[in-house]
């Protein structure tokens, strides 16, 4: 395999696609370019919500104005499906293995054929307020994945806090619309993740287990405990406001609520009671534009941040998530840990959950159209209508988006 | 039909005095003729007692009641603009037709009305075109039918018929003369034609400057018009006016003696009509500078004795400019002015 | 130079002027919109292979057939866009002549508070929808409102009953006041001794409104009623960012539909063979409009 | 028109500022949760107090770190990509709309239905293919190349024509006995003529191209080119919390431009005097 | 200055033929009147001739070259339209200096050009204005002053007066007048005012329904009309025409016999001018209708043996209506016209 750049002398110029804050990648850019004056990189940054939109027309169109791109892990199905991402087996497979999370490497492979570096991990707990907890005069849930505490006993305590303290909600999802934070309840609950068959193009989601995690995550709006109508984005702040006591969320709000003084603490994301746990996992990956111009280049510094501790902690500086890179990682969650006393335990837990309970999304070309229309369903279901019905709607008009893909 | 009261009427734009205390008594039924020249403040007047334009100062009354304040909707009052301001999107039987609809009449009673009043102006071919379909005259006259088929309390014309042709003013004329004795409705109009002003009026009412002249009956304005200004506004062509000296021998110019009958003495205006200047070969000499056949008359303009005067004669005169022509001006229907004042001297 | 143009008459030159005239404009409409829009018509009867988008295949209607028979959300959703550009577009239109006519009265301060109005057009629409979206929460400043006065808290976006309507209210708050803006231009427009004439003819402020401003308002009117619906057809960010679509579909605009297909899930095809079909539907109403507003003037 | 009672205005006046106030309350709410903490903002809603509007609170630091994000430059870009779809824009249309408006000449009336199909072209549905082509063309990264999208604007001419029909054709005439030729025409007589009209077609290009989000998104890959609103939506963290009171503050800098563009240009909308010249 | 032929001028607007074949040649400084009823095809014509309308059929030449495709700017030729069509936005000065300014003429020169135009137009002192502040009369003026201040080769006058008062309007068409023998332009103007159409046109060109219906000096035109629709048409008031039968015995029509030289029989018409009706003790006797005085004369309404007739007089006439006056015709002032074609028919 040859990638195009590699004979080149004198200095490149690279451009990253990335999305969100530019602090994201900021720091390894920086410390690269610091590092290379032969290589340097340019970053372009894409807000979240429409980077995959802008990322797909563009790979489409063949555009080699750009290099290196930040991968979606559930997208690499269909990226590598359709080569809109270069092919990384060979030059970086063997030497990731050793570095990176075996979980995060997973979701970035397809067909047995790595995609992309991971670089950040994610994992979701359970933030309460202790204080709330304490008032209402409830125990609150450990933070020990062995001693995890299952929904129905953290919507018992919700309910109690909530009427205690009068509050307005007893708990929220802070990406209660996604699938990502509802594939683990589903599949502690005993279902599916959703799709199968040869190329994972066959919808299953309307079984008992989808229908009764949905329907009882239905309930929850219906109830009144958990917040209707109020935007996703905004759950955040319902807790900071201190609206409500309990927070399933990720660990990246640890750093964030720390930062701005809110009163919290942490407990094990918990299970379907019955089930098993599952927690959410992955995070962004970079992979490589395969019309770029520089793509020895670009692998150079995916190399650098994948499999180095420099590279690796140049990532995890200013970033909120957990790193993919295992050469970092423990230092990394030693410090989340030891920022504040009410915190022991969280560094074995994020170990625990990204070894034991990763639930990857399905690794199916078709993966886009899935999670849009989870996201339909979901928020019909949220707001109000019939999950039984509401997934049996989703499960034949799945097949008819999936029926496109030739 | 009303009666219109003018008291002090005054106008102001911005800080220029175009209307400086109008005051005026229209009776009921009467039709009175507003003339005066260009940007005299005419228009502005009218646009007042319609109630388009706010008065600045004085009392506006109609029928007795203080109008000042009342909108013009309320004061049944038509008005043919000077512009026509014709409803651009209405056919010219929408146009005729729309205070008509206003008043809630029925469709057929409205056709009807629109008819007879297209057919006094000669438009019944046109009711379904469009203004900008029409030639001048042909906006003039709608216009004119739109305030005819109103009825309404006074009728208010601005210059009605300047974009029509001699022949159709006649008609129009006499249409509207005799449309006032049939309904006597109050009407003021103005005009710049001196034989619409003439042989319409009740009266005439000469304004200048935004002041009025002098007011009353056409002939009267004719034979004694109390100032230099109106001698030489009304008539046309206009009346000659010499400038001279009265003493007891008579009105002297140079070399030119008049003999009038005048007490007063001093500084004075001679004024004699062109109609009276009447050729006799005894007469004083004077030259020929222009020779205007107009059919039925000559207008003939004279040099005598360094004055410029114009005659105007039955006869067909054909002597070339620079002839000599003799003329003498009938004694009976002389006019002297006061030079300073410009006011009328009596003569007994 | 003699008789060049001999056939067109003394106003041939107009010919050559009017060419130039609209050259850069027509080159800027060609190449930014119709030509893409005739690759479109192009696409939309071929399929392109998912795997291989270089791939594609002639299927003749084939997408079209699918839009109408298979897809699930097609048709409702251009069912919904045509409620709510029926909707949107006769709220804005009569609100946005009420405000115009509100503010080309005499009044202190005027213009300060016509600028006000016309505010929220300037506003990134995303940051717009975030803030309705915000008040019209369930525990909102609106229901909040609404609680004071009396009346029980609505779902407002939650719900599959109001959404659309909520959506109208939000698109309405932000266009309300651009569309004033061409309303005011064309009353000033009128010229006075109309209106003179007509107050003379009796006619109270209402008559004159109906009987004369209207019709004369009409060009103006015609561009915004027109502008509107192929906005409001068009759009579909707050229904986007607020919805996603939903509940239960009823806020799924077309646009978003297509939006979907084209950038989300890739579908160029689809998406293509539905922009035709709006594009065939928005011109079809325009044609409509053009013919119901023609100016008599 | 004589007989107005003054207390109309007073009554205009009233209604005037209410409307105002109502289409207002959304921005003044915008302000206020600019300057206070993010975790303020949600915290009182229900039930309404004082406190939903006015901040416990106060602080500038939303405003300040708005500024450190580097979003004074892409005010700028915005600013600058505007004024060159404005312009470039407005011209182009103004001709066009000359043209199909007071010009005579055959195929005028397929010309101006060209310009309306034009317009019904749903910009978004076409941008894909259309940044494809002005990368090819070396277009990306530009000002030029992100003004485009505006540029081939039907609306603005079509609303020009409609007021340019407007304007009494014997003025044209006059003109052209004056020995004006049709630029001049255009020029002296219709440009004067329509300076409200203008100004609202200026106003949709403006509005159109600052708004202008996905197209940017498309051709502007350099972030020093990055234009107001996608900075604006890149206050989005990677899990999709957003940093509200920053996002408003943005906003709100984001509107000081064209708000006071319009109240400026407010003195332009005089009454119109295009047929006070002339009877009929 | 410039020759202006028209060769089967036509126009349509759709189908409706408005200007039906008319030719004309106008030589080099001429001043022609245009005159006709209303919406006869002057203004459609005067426009056709500037090149603001395109011409559906014939030949327009101008010095000898087809211009039917020459743009109006390039034709050079100045028109005072019907509805002034002033630039709303420029002052007076700029509505006038606004052709001055495309020739590139510097500032100061045309300024003084400008101020030159306004005098002769009495408009000195509103110079800063605009259109709308003016009176009707005073936008006309300005109208004119725009056309004189360009010197072009010829003039378009679309009813230039109509809008001024008599004074204002005599003294105006003195100074086109003296203008026209001052710049020797060759110049077209349309006007409904008999005076002056008579007064100020070298040739009387007269329109109806779109084609020429006679042309001629003046005086010719008013002394030997060769059509009743002239003869009614040109004069004011309008000539009257009496239906009556020719036979060697004269002219009879009903009880009434008038003794006429000519030597055809049948159907006929007979007119005789207001001003040819004499009175006389001997002569007919007819009941007064109406008298309207116009101050230099007196405008008798009759009826002579059911026929309506009107006089003038220089006579002030006091009679009430009802009462019986006595009058002749002028035995050398009749006009005999064929009743079915209309056309004169001699008289030796
Ligand atoms: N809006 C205005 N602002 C300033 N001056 C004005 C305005 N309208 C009219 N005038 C002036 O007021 C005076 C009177 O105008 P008005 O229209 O009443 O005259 P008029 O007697 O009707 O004249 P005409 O016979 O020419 O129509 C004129 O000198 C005119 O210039
Ligand atoms: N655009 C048009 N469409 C149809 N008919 C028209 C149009 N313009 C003018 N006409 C008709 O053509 C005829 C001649 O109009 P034109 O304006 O030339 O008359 P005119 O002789 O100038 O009359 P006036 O003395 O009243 O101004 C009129 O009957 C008029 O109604
Ligand atoms: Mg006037
Ligand atoms: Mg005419």
């Amino acid at each position: 395999q040859t990638l195009t750049g590699a004979g080149d002398t004198g200095p490149v110029e690279l451009n990253l696609v990335s999305c969100c804050k530019p602090t994201y990648f900021g720091p390894s850019v920086e410390q690269w370019n610091a590092k290379n004056p032969d290589i340097q990189i340019e970053q372009e940054v894409i807000p979240f919500a429409q980077l995959n939109d802008i990322l797909e027309s563009r790979i489409r169109a063949k555009d080699t104005t750009f290099d290196i791109l930040i991968l979606d892990p559930p997208r690499t199905a269909s990226f590598a499906a359709r080569r809109f991402v270069l092919d990384l087996t060979d030059v970086l497979g063997e030497k990731l293995a050793k570095t990176t999370n075996a979980e995060s490497l997973e979701a970035v492979t397809y067909r047995d054929h790595l995609y992309a570096v991971p670089v950040f991990n994610s994992t979701q707990i359970l933030i309460y307020n202790p204080e709330m907890l304490k008032e209402a005069g409830v125990e609150p849930p450990s933070i020990d994945p062995a001693e995890r505490a299952t929904w129905q006993e953290i919507i018992e305590k919700a309910k109690t806090v909530k009427e205690a303290l009068d509050l307005p909600y007893g708990i929220a999802f802070s990406q209660g619309h996604t699938f990502y934070q509802l594939q683990p309840i589903i599949m502690s609950a005993g279902g599916g993740v959703g799709l199968t068959g040869d190329n994972m193009l066959t919808p299953e989601v309307n079984g008992d287990a989808w229908k009764e995690a949905m329907g009882w995550y239905g309930s929850l709006y219906a109830d009144g405990l958990a917040p209707r109508g109020v935007p996703f984005p905004q759950m955040d702040a319902l807790y900071t406001s201190g609206q409500l006591p309990f927070l399933a969320t990720t660990t990246d709000r640890v750093r964030e609520f720390q930062n701005q003084g809110v009163p919290f603490a942490v407990a094990a994301f918990p299970y379907m009671e019955g089930g098993e746990a599952y927690t959410p996992c992955d995070s962004f990956a970079l992979a490589v534009n395969p019309f770029g111009q520089h793509q020895a280049q670009a692998v150079e510094f995916l190399t650098w941040l994948g499999t180095t501790e420099e590279g690796g902690f140049a990532a995890a500086a200013q970033s909120p998530n957990v790193p993919a890179n295992l050469l970092v990682m423990n230092k990394v969650s030693d410090e989340m840990e030891a920022a504040s006393d009410n915190l022991d335990g969280l560094k074995e837990l994020i170990e625990y959950e990204t070894d034991k309970t990763c639930a990857h999304r399905p690794a199916s070309v078709g993966y886009v159209q899935f999670e849009t229309e989870f996201l339909q369903a979901n928020m019909d279901i949220i707001n109000g209508a019939d999950a039984s019905s509401r997934l049996d709607q989703m499960q034949s008009q799945l097949e008819v988006a999936l029926s496109r893909i030739r | 039909m009303a009666q219109v009261t003018l008291r002090s009427i005054e106008k102001r734009f911005g800080s220029t005095r175009v209307v400086k205390g109008v005051s005026l008594d229209i009776a009921n039924g009467e039709f009175v003729s507003l003339v005066g020249p260009s940007g005299c403040g005419k228009s502005t007047l009218l646009r007042m007692i319609a109630g388009l334009e706010d008065i600045s100062g004085g009392d506006l009354m109609i029928d007795g009641r203080r109008m000042n304040a009342v909108a013009a909707k309320r004061r049944n009052i038509a008005m043919v603009f000077q512009n026509y301001a014709l409803y651009p999107h209405m056919t010219v039987a929408e146009n005729m037709g729309f205070s008509l609809r206003i008043k809630g009449l029925p469709k057929a009673e409205i056709a009807t009305q629109v008819r007879q009043a297209a057919d006094v102006v000669g438009l019944g071919d046109y009711l379904d075109r469009l203004p900008r379909q029409l030639s001048g005259g042909q906006r003039q006259r709608v216009a004119m039918a739109r305030a005819i088929v109103r009825h309404p309390a006074a009728f208010l014309f601005d210059e009605p018929l300047s974009n029509l042709d001699a022949k159709l003013r006649v008609q129009m004329r006499s249409e509207i003369k005799s449309l006032h004795q049939r309904l006597g409705t109050t009407t003021i109009y103005v005009t710049h034609d001196q034989i619409e002003a003439m042989t319409m009026a009740d009266r005439i009412v000469v304004m200048n400057v935004g002041e009025v002249e002098q007011e009353g009956a056409p002939l009267t304005l004719y034979d004694h018009p109390e100032s230099v200004f109106v001698a030489g506004f009304i008539g046309s062509p206009a009346m000659n006016l010499i400038e001279g000296t009265l003493s007891p021998d008579g009105f002297t110019a140079g070399p030119l003696t008049v003999p009038v009958r005048a007490r007063a003495t001093g500084p004075a205006i001679l004024g004699v009509r062109p109609e009276h200047l009447i050729l006799d070969p005894e007469g004083h000499a004077a030259t020929v500078a222009l020779v205007e056949p107009t059919g039925a008359e000559t207008q003939v303009h004279l040099d005598l004795a360094g004055h410029k005067l114009t005659g105007v004669f039955r006869e067909r005169i054909a002597d070339a400019p620079g002839s000599t022509l003799h003329v003498r001006f009938d004694p009976d229907r002389l006019h002297l002015f006061d030079r300073e004042t410009g006011k009328r001297i009596a003569t007994p | 130079m003699r008789d060049r143009f001999a056939i067109f008459g003394a106003k041939s030159q107009e010919w050559l002027v009017g060419l130039l005239l609209i050259v850069p404009a027509f080159l800027a409409l060609l190449f930014l919109r119709v030509i893409p829009a005739g690759i479109a018509v192009w696409e939309s009867l071929h399929q392109r292979s998912f795997f291989n988008p270089d791939e594609k295949m002639f299927v003749g209607l084939d997408n079209f057939v699918f839009l109408f028979t298979t897809s699930p959300t097609f048709l409702k959703s251009m069912l919904v866009t045509l409620v709510f550009v029926t909707v949107t577009v006769a709220v804005q239109t009569v609100v946005a002549l009420m405000l115009a006519l509100l503010f080309t009265q005499r009044g202190w301060g005027m213009s300060f508070w016509r600028t006000l109005v016309f505010l929220p057009i300037t506003i990134p629409v995303a940051v717009s929808a975030v803030v309705w979206g915000t008040a019209m929460r369930g525990d909102g400043i609106i229901n909040a409102a609404l609680e004071r006065i009396g009346i029980p808290a609505q779902p407002f976006l939650a719900s599959s009953d109001q959404a659309l309507w909520s959506v109208v209210i939000i698109a309405s708050w932000i266009g309300v006041g651009y569309w004033m803006v061409f309303l005011i231009a064309g009353l000033r427009d009128i010229p006075d001794d109309v209106k003179d004439a007509a107050a003379l003819d009796g006619a109270g402020p209402l008559r004159t409104f109906f009987s004369i401003t209207l019709p004369l308002l009409k060009r103006p009117l015609a561009f915004v009623v027109v502008a509107n619906t192929v906005a409001n057809f068009l759009q579909f960010v707050p229904a986007a960012i607020l919805t996603q679509g939903g509940p239960e579909n009823s806020t799924r605009f077309v646009m978003y539909e297509i939006y979907t297909q084209a950038y989300v899930q890739g579908d160029v095809s689809l998406a293509d063979a539905q922009i035709v079909l709006v594009l065939i539907v928005l011109l079809a109403i325009v044609a409509l409009q053009f013919r119901l507003l023609r100016s008599k003037e | 028109m004589g007989a107005i009672p003054r207390f109309a205005t007073v009554l205009f006046t009233i209604a005037g500022i209410c409307v105002a106030l109502l289409f207002m309350l959304p921005v003044i709410w915008m302000l206020t949760s600019s300057l206070r903490p993010n975790a303020e903002i949600f915290a009182h809603f229900s039930p309404l107090t004082w406190q939903s509007i006015v901040p416990e609170t106060w602080t500038l630091s939303n405003i300040v770190g708005l500024l450190g994000t580097g979003f004074g430059r892409s005010l700028l870009n915005s600013l600058i990509v505007t004024v060159i779809t404005t312009t470039l824009g407005l011209v182009m249309a103004i001709m066009a709309g000359f043209a199909v408006s007071v010009l005579t000449f055959p195929g005028r009336n397929v010309l101006f239905a060209f310009f309306v199909v034009g317009f019904s072209v749903p910009f978004d549905a076409v941008a894909v293919p259309l940044s494809a082509q002005v990368r090819e063309v070396g277009l990306t990264n530009s000002f030029f190349g992100l003004a485009l999208a505006g540029l081939g604007n039907g609306f603005a001419i079509y609303l020009l024509r409609q007021f340019f029909l407007g304007i009494p054709r014997s003025l044209a005439e006059a003109a052209r006995l004056d020995g004006a030729s049709w630029l001049r025409v255009l020029w002296s007589v219709y440009l004067p003529l329509a300076k409200g009209p203008i100004i609202a077609a200026g106003l949709t290009l403006f509005v159109f191209q600052w708004q202008a989000y996905l197209w940017p998104l498309l051709v502007a890959t350099d972030p020093k080119m990055q234009v107001g609103p996608v900075a604006l939506a890149g206050l989005v963290s990677l899990s999709g919390v957003i940093d509200f009171s920053q996002m408003f503050a943005g906003a709100l800098f984001l509107s000081i431009v064209p708000a006071g563009l319009m109240l400026w240009l407010q003195r332009y909308f005089v009454s119109s005097v295009s047929r006070s010249g002339m009877t009929g």
